[in-house]
């Protein structure tokens, strides 16, 4: 189907009645997904900076209330309201379903996360601009389609292509349709400016360089621990559960961690499982390109290079895959 | 893939603990206690298999995963050794206060492969508690299982937790050895006096159809495992408990990660062999 | 959880008077950790503390809440009390809910929510109490007592008397300090010598005293009871062991050099003694004045001549270091040195223009002129005498705000003593005030106007020669007109000013001094013979400008608070100091910089870093020294140091609690 | 600039080569020229590597921290503001002035904001000196942004500080990178003490912000690498300019970093400090 | 809170033991009223308090912090309140920079022996902390955030 770009806001209007409605825009000059208020979102241009991971696994969660004393109790909190998350691009909707994987298929399924995932609508578009650090392409991924977002918006200059690739994305599209009008659109051509050696094979090889101590000693010198690359990364998902005490009752609530934080393998006693950042950064890249897939089956890596462009140290994710191809494969 | 039961939760949420009451505290030794509890309605929080974990949250302060040591009809029992803020605050804790539990957690000890086996448990300190529920859980299958010999070793013989199991019930069971051996001789024990790695050897065990459950210090198994490679065990014979640090315990916090396993989810127990594919952290 | 009890004391009316105590026990009683609340009419009473120990009994409770009276009053009744339970005497908060909630407010439901506030805050932070041991610190039952004048000698003698070793140090070469060098003593006009030589041999002969003439403190290390102290004996050339006193080698020494003890109203010679009854009664040779040892000449003629031969010309300064448990401060006082001060009076040049103390010597039996007033220049005796008072005292413009308390007196003493020991003298006293504060000191003042001294009320402005006079030229400020007194001699009472090398004993010490360099007492009024370091004591004028009977009654107080120190074979510190966690610590020294006391030092350990074994430098808390004040905890970034008692954990939870 | 570099690949060469330093500290460049990032070089045939150009913006000195104890001495690239960082570290007690050899690169000014207001391009302290000492910049006003801010009102501050705390992520960048921040183990991961919560809202984040600011300071030596890495721009050296402006203005004129065995304004004090408490 | 009831403030204060504690204790032997919104947190010395405290009051709910100590020279633990003095001297015009009204922060030397000082302050910051009502820029209890 096609939808007339100037008709773009009253479709906004209709996903947002009665629903929290997050678009790219900008916040105090960082471009992030912010709550729709009537603006005209910011779709072509570079990616967010910050993920919609925030959307989905929020950076602090509150669990469950509890009261201490002689009647305790633990009451979770339940409450999620209707969301919608509007202008995905390709790699951030992979990231979800990385997160899909790890949340609900895998193991116990985390209520939390399902119960937001469940009441989230995602209406991904076609990346119009990729970054100077983007190679999603190499990660085994197309720019131009997301085929498991809801809603897909493929650009046809003045209009857009809309396909609903579920069927709550259809039931939606059904709301759209006095502003839609048949034809489709050609798929967009955007391709990566990086393509890093990523292969399935290297995947497999990087747990055989772990003991490579000169080489990792070499790629983790500048890193200065800091939760940059996690907290911007759309993957990363490692949280910590905390209590917020307010004098015997209070809340319990998950956060976002990082493993790149010196007491995140921190063991009561003392004794700490990854005490080097060599340790910790080795564990990130290998979780990342190696871990996750011998579980899940993908990268834990979408190659949107945020944290190549955020980090301080400029380490670069895609140079470490580099530098590994070439030292695997001889 | 992993089966996953998870009765003791707030309304199947994995994350959120149900409350339940203290109804015996027993001190082990100086620093461990063992907590029973129950839930509110009187019932077993879950049932646990033998070597399993359960996440124990004292409300206000934080949560910490703890092998269920043993369970019975309506209730099930951890023991804590007081080592951080949390320990020492649960050791604060006195019959009829309330704590959250959620579980069980981890694969547990592989019951079946250990069928028809003579077997050796070896719990160094605190490590006899995952051991002792595999130990109990022996003793109610006694038939499908060969001979076993209980070795408890501890700093002093006041260090030995479980007494009346090392010391009345255990030696009462048939072919079933009980060896008890302290770091520090104390006036009040003449037995063995020896390290658990050098007193294993002087057991004169063999490993012909037996298997090994480990659980204590990391150092001890890695001395312990040395000495039975000498007498012949295979590693894959080996089986013990991991110890590291573990947050959700349903595997997604991504703490417990040892290469592409979870010690929460894919572990706590492990043969030496799984281990040794893993990376070496 | 913690077993906390909380008991709301009534305090007969005062508190449940104005607020409602048992809504206070309620709403405590529903505190998280709380295990049993009560009210009571008197806590503090035997049936109140009998109500605690049954109740810590019954319970099982592991820590205690008091909500009553201020801490101030009542919180060591409480901890004496717990000290036979089972809880420790730190598990233990009071809730001041009497001085800061009963009494000062009106409104009785403000009183009562803020007193359930208090009880909460309270319970928040003994929750994270821990229970605390006092430290011990051993005591060295030795004390070293610094300068051997009146008060030096009076302090020595009590504390040896007391059974106690002392080491008494005296910078110059025989003890006695100023009150030796005077001939009467005010106002019985006792003499001198009489009232302080039984002492000085006392001292000499004292068993528990070891005397050290000629000797300063080097360095002061440690702290109370265990005080390490460098002590430097300058060089005597005399062998006090051999040498009998006899005085051969003084009436042959051919140097000739003024004598400090005369105040330079005549000579000595190199080998010498300060003056006859000089304890230790045995010579000693000045270097800087014996022609020998400046190298100017052979000379050596009182080795030839001593039958003994105790002149070692080879003999060198001595360090003998020692532990004291107390150290006594007694050096005393000197008189401001008046010439540059006072050009206006002549600024030295007039020979007959002198201070008090040359005028002691005049008229002292044993003094230059054997007690005969005669004027320095021509040696002939002074009809016209006039004092002037207040030299360099109470006046701002010289420096001196302070009034040197004892001139006054024996400033009427002088004139007394002139009008009687030459008749037909005339005395003239100028004066701004005349403050005669002890007792018999009024009556002293009337008798020595009664004598015939003139007292003039006014300062003098100018001393000028004419015609073989001395002018002192002044304004009446009674009768409101200048005056011009002609005099033979003029007496100067000059300021009295600490000894000069006092800042750098203090430094020493770690105590401090006054902008005049006095020595900073612990508390004007409540501690006058204590410093602010503990186990460091002062006596007599070296704390502010005394007469004799208030600096011996100082010397006894110092040597009654040393005493105190020594009845006990160790010191029991209070357990409410710092304490360093040493792997938090990165060895900054941000808290040994801000320590008061200095109880902080950094000091280097080993410890197992990632790269292996390695030596670093970590805090270190010196349990005699710290006085728990907290400074250290509240400078430290990362929270390595804390202050056991004010913990951060303990504060931040009272903080929290106060605003749920 | 690339005479600089090539005496630095010099150097680094021959220190490397005679042993007399374990390994050099500089910059490498990174994927694309205009990037560099920290290297670390510890063969002598690798000294090729070292880079010196405009874009050479990463602090070297607080590597220097990440091996306190190191078996031989550690050569170091510094600059003006890196030789201020390795004073800074000197005065706190944190590395030994032994284990350091300084390289010293007098510096024109990189591509980081700061160096509109550097006033110490020349290194302060060094073992060598890579090349003539530049000219100093003296026309700026050291605190003209923490002015600029105190004009605006305090409603207008209160909401400009709610929406910029809003904005931080707690990735604990700016510690990690600052050389003043040398603790073992930081206050924010002591969270059993309580001092800061592990949660990400804004006050948490602000009583985090505020809190640095008082840690650092008075000990702050105005590098602006906080500023530089924060992945969402918080303006964070305007606490740390607001700190240094009052101790200038109270307890007279303070900078830091110039020296080895300086004392931090606020562990120190004068008895005629200003008082204007009641 | 009842509605009825005015708005009262929380005002936490930091006071010295030996000096403003004590003067706060003869305030209340000398029975002298002053409003009842202030709570006093005993500490050893001044220089005990670390701003991280206020910093903390403000942030759970304070709507006013006061810092008492001995005056300068009289500090028991004699150079403790100097460094109070500077640590607050800045930290009060950071609290201003950051957009909290300087009055909510009151730093006062009280002796031991000004009873009557300690009320007249103690009425003095209560009025001008009710005049700004409740603390709301720092303060933890806005819905979003607990």
């Amino acid at each position: 189907m096609r939808l007339n770009k100037k008709d773009l806001n009253k479709i906004l209007s209709i996903l947002a009645e009665g629903r929290e409605l997050f678009v790219p825009g900008q916040v105090r000059g960082i471009k992030q997904f912010k709550l729709w208020e009537g603006e005209a979102p910011e779709l072509d241009g570079e990616n967010t900076i910050l993920p919609p991971k925030d959307i989905l696994f929020p950076k602090t969660e509150k669990m469950y209330t509890y009261k201490t004393g002689t009647e305790a109790e633990i009451a979770e909190i339940v409450d999620m309201p209707e969301r919608i998350i509007f202008g995905l691009r390709a790699c951030d909707m992979r990231s979800i379903e990385c997160m899909d994987s790890v949340f609900i298929r895998e193991g116990f399924e985390d209520s939390f996360y399902a119960r937001r995932r469940a009441k989230s609508l995602i209406v991904a578009i076609a990346c119009s601009g990729a970054g100077v650090n983007c190679f999603c392409e190499s990660m085994g991924l197309d720019p131009n389609a997301a085929p498991s977002a809801d809603i897909f918006l493929s650009d046809g200059g003045d209009c857009y292509g809309v396909e609903a690739n579920t069927e709550r994305g259809a039931a939606e599209l059904k709301k759209w349709a006095e502003y839609l009008t048949e034809g489709d659109v050609p798929k967009s051509e955007t391709h990566c400016s990086l393509a890093p050696a990523m292969s399935r094979e290297l995947s497999k090889k990087l747990t055989g360089i772990f003991d490579d101590d000169e080489l990792w000693q070499e790629v983790t010198g500048p890193c200065i621990q800091c939760g940059t690359c996690s907290f911007v990364c759309p993957t990363c998902y490692c949280f910590d559960i905390n209590q917020a005490d307010a004098g015997g009752e209070g809340v319990a609530f998950r956060c976002w961690d990082s493993c790149m934080f010196s007491d995140y393998n921190q063991n009561a006693g003392g004794h700490n499982t990854r005490p080097t950042k060599k340790q910790r950064l080795r564990n990130r890249y290998l979780h990342k390109l190696a871990y996750f897939n011998e579980r899940h089956g993908m990268e834990l890596c979408v190659g949107c290079g945020r944290c190549i462009s955020k980090c301080p140290a400029h380490l670069d994710i895609a140079e470490f895959i580099d530098k590994t191809a070439e030292v695997c494969h001889d | 893939m992993i089966e996953v039961n998870h009765d003791c939760t707030c309304q199947g949420n994995p994350l959120v603990p149900q409350v339940c009451r203290i109804t015996d505290i027993r001190n082990e030794t100086g620093d461990v206690k063992t907590f029973r509890v129950q839930s509110l309605d009187g019932k077993r929080p879950f049932l646990p298999m033998p070597g399993q974990l359960g996440m124990w949250s004292m409300l206000g302060v934080g949560e910490a995963m703890f092998s269920i040591t043993a369970f019975g009809e309506d209730w099930i029992e951890s023991s804590i050794k007081a080592v951080g803020e949390l320990t020492e605050a649960m050791h604060e804790l006195s019959v009829g206060d309330f704590v959250g539990l959620r579980g069980p957690y981890g694969n547990g000890f592989p019951v079946d492969a250990l069928k028809g086996r003579d077997i050796l448990f070896i719990g160094g300190g605190i490590g006899a508690a995952p051991v002792r529920s595999l130990i109990r859980w022996c003793a109610v299958h006694r038939e499908q299982y060969g001979r076993f010999d209980i070795v408890c070793g501890a700093r002093t013989i006041d260090d030995v937790p479980f007494r009346e199991d090392f010391f009345e019930n255990w030696p009462k069971m048939d072919n079933t050895g009980v060896h008890i051996t302290v770091d520090r001789k104390t006036d009040n024990w003449n037995g063995s006096v020896a390290f658990i790695p050098d007193y294993v050897e002087t057991l004169g065990l063999t490993p012909e159809n037996r298997k090994v459950v480990m659980c204590g210090p990391s150092i001890m198994i890695r001395l312990t495992t040395e000495r039975l490679a000498k007498l012949g065990f295979a590693r894959g014979d080996i089986i013990t408990s991991m110890e590291t640090r573990m947050k959700c315990g349903i595997g997604k916090c991504g703490r417990c990660n040892i290469g592409s396993k979870y010690v929460c989810l894919d572990g706590p127990v492990f043969t030496l062999t799984e281990l040794d594919e893993l990376p070496a952290e | 959880m913690s077993r906390t009890g909380v008991f709301v004391c009534h305090c007969g009316s005062n508190i449940a008077g104005a607020l409602d105590v048992e809504r206070v026990a309620a709403a405590a009683g529903k505190l998280p950790g709380v295990r049993y609340a009560a009210s009571y009419k008197y806590m503090c009473s035997e049936q109140g503390q009998q109500l605690v120990k049954d109740a810590i009994a019954e319970h099982e409770l592991d820590r205690i809440v008091i909500a009553s009276c201020s801490p101030r009053m009542h919180e060591n009744t409480f901890r004496k009390l717990l000290k036979d339970t089972p809880v420790n005497p730190y598990m233990l908060e009071i809730a001041n809910i009497r001085e800061q909630c009963a009494w000062v407010h009106a409104d009785r439901e403000q009183a009562t929510e803020k007193a359930v506030d208090l009880v909460r805050m309270a319970v928040a932070k003994v929750a994270k109490n821990k229970p605390l041991h006092s430290s011990f610190i051993p005591v060295h039952k030795k004390a070293l007592v610094i300068g051997a004048g009146i008060a030096g000698i009076q302090a020595a003698l009590d504390i040896a008397d007391a059974g106690y070793e002392v080491t008494l140090l005296e910078k110059e070469s025989s003890i006695g300090g100023h009150m030796v060098m005077l001939d009467k003593t005010f106002p019985t006009l006792d003499c001198s010598a009489c009232i302080s030589t039984p002492k000085m041999s006392e001292v000499a002969a004292h068993p528990n005293i070891t005397l050290m003439t000629g000797s300063t403190v080097e360095s002061v290390g440690g702290y109370v009871g265990n005080f390490d102290v460098a002590i430097r004996q300058k060089a005597r050339y005399v062998n006090h062991d051999i040498c009998t006193g006899c005085g051969l080698c003084e009436t042959k020494c051919p140097a000739k050099v003024t004598s400090e003890f005369n105040q330079a109203l005549c000579t000595r010679t190199a080998v010498f003694r300060p003056f006859p009854q000089a304890v230790p009664a045995k010579p000693v040779i000045d270097p800087e004045s014996c022609r020998k040892l400046i190298g100017k000449a052979k000379c050596g003629v009182c080795q030839a001549v001593c039958p003994l031969g105790a002149i070692d010309f080879e003999d060198k300064d001595k360090l003998i270091t020692d532990t004291y448990g107390a150290i006594v401060v007694a050096t005393g006082y000197e008189l401001v040195d008046w010439a540059p001060l006072y050009p206006e009076y002549g600024g030295g040049k007039y020979s007959d223009v002198i201070t008090g103390l040359q005028y002691e010597r005049l008229v002292n039996a044993s003094g230059p002129t054997e007690g005969k007033i005669l004027r320095p220049s021509d040696k002939s005796v002074p009809k016209d005498v006039v004092i002037v008072k207040c030299v360099g005292s109470r006046d701002k413009k010289k420096g001196r705000a302070y009034c040197s308390r004892a001139c006054c007196m024996y400033s009427a003493k002088h004139a007394h003593q002139i009008l009687e020991k030459i008749p037909g003298a005339r005395v003239t006293v100028f004066y701004m005030d005349v403050r005669t504060p002890g007792k018999n000191y009024e009556e002293f003042y009337d008798r020595a106007r009664e004598d015939g001294a003139r007292y003039v009320r006014g300062r003098v402005a100018k001393i000028f020669r004419e015609n073989g006079k001395l002018i002192c030229r002044g304004e009446d400020t009674l009768l409101g007109r200048g005056v011009e007194v002609p005099a033979d001699m003029v007496i100067l009472e000059t300021a009295m000013t600490p000894a000069q090398d006092i800042r750098e004993l203090c430094a020493k010490l770690t105590i401090s001094t006054d902008e005049y360099g006095w020595v900073q007492e612990a508390h004007p009024k409540l501690r006058p013979v204590e410093t602010q370091t503990a186990g460091v004591y002062l006596a007599g004028a070296c704390q502010g400008p005394k007469d004799i009977p208030d600096t011996v009654a100082q010397a006894g107080a110092a040597a009654a608070k040393v005493c105190i120190l020594f009845s006990k074979n160790e010191i029991e510190g209070s357990p409410m100091i710092s304490a360093v966690d040493e792997n938090k610590c990165c060895g900054c020294s941000a808290c040994v910089r801000v320590c008061p006391y200095r109880a902080v030092m950094l000091e280097e350990i080993d410890s197992r870093e990632l790269s292996g074994a390695v030596k670093r430098q970590v805090a270190r808390v010196n349990a005699g020294l710290c006085q728990g004040c907290g400074a250290c905890a509240a400078s430290c970034r990362t929270g390595a140091i804390d202050l056991l008692g004010f913990t951060n954990a303990q504060i931040l939870k009272e903080v929290d609690a106060l605003c749920l | 600039m690339s005479d600089i570099q090539s005496a630095l690949r010099e150097r680094a060469r021959e220190l490397l080569e005679d042993g007399k330093v374990e390994y050099v500290i500089g910059w490498e460049s990174a994927r694309g020229e205009d990037k560099t990032r920290p290297a670390f070089i510890r063969k002598a045939e690798d000294a090729g590597r070292l880079v010196w150009n405009r874009f050479c913006v990463n602090s070297t000195a607080k590597y220097l921290l990440h091996d306190r104890w190191p078996k031989g001495k550690i050569a170091v690239c510094a600059r003006g503001c890196d030789t201020r960082a390795i004073n800074r570290m000197l005065s706190d007690g944190q590395i030994k002035r032994e284990n350091v050899y300084i390289l010293g690169i007098p510096c024109e000014g990189v591509e980081n904001k700061i160096c509109q207001r550097c006033a110490h391009r020349n290194p302060l302290v060094y073992d060598e000196l890579l090349g003539e000492s530049v000219e100093e910049k003296t026309d700026f006003d050291r605190f003209a942004n923490v002015r600029e801010m105190q004009e605006m009102t305090l409603e207008q501050r209160r909401k400009m500080w709610e929406d910029e705390f809003t904005k931080c992520i707690r990735c604990y960048a700016c510690r990690n990178v600052c050389p003043a921040c040398s603790c073992r183990e930081c206050y924010a991961d002591q969270y059993r003490t309580g001092w800061q919560g592990k949660q990400f809202n804004s006050v948490e984040n602000r009583v985090y912000g505020l809190t640095r600011a008082y840690h650092v300071g008075d000990r702050c030596i105005e590098c602006g690498e906080c500023e530089r890495v924060c992945p969402m721009d918080l303006p964070i050296m305007l606490q740390t300019g607001k700190m240094l402006m009052q101790c200038n203005e109270l307890f007279g004129d303070y900078e830091c970093g110039l020296s080895a065995d300086e004392i931090p304004a606020l562990g120190t004090y004068n008895l005629n400090d200003a008082d204007s408490f009641g | 809170m009842p509605v009825n009831k005015k708005w009262m403030p929380k005002i936490l204060a930091f006071c010295c033991n030996w000096c403003t504690y004590t003067g706060a204790d003869l305030a209340g032997l000398n029975r002298m009223k002053y409003p009842a919104d202030v709570r006093v947190l005993r500490v050893p010395c001044s220089s005990r308090v670390n701003p991280q405290f206020v910093l903390r009051a403000f942030q759970k709910g304070c709507d006013g912090v006061m810092v008492c100590g001995c005056h300068p020279g009289d500090c028991h633990y004699t150079s403790g309140n100097y460094y109070t003095r500077r640590r607050f001297m800045v930290l009060k015009e950071m609290l201003e920079f950051n957009g909290i009204e300087p009055e909510r922060f009151q730093t006062r030397w009280i002796s031991g022996s000004e009873a009557a000082k300690f009320r007249d302050t103690v009425a003095e910051v209560s009025e001008l902390v009710t005049k700004l009502g409740p603390n709301t820029v720092f303060n933890e209890r806005r819905a979003e955030n607990v």
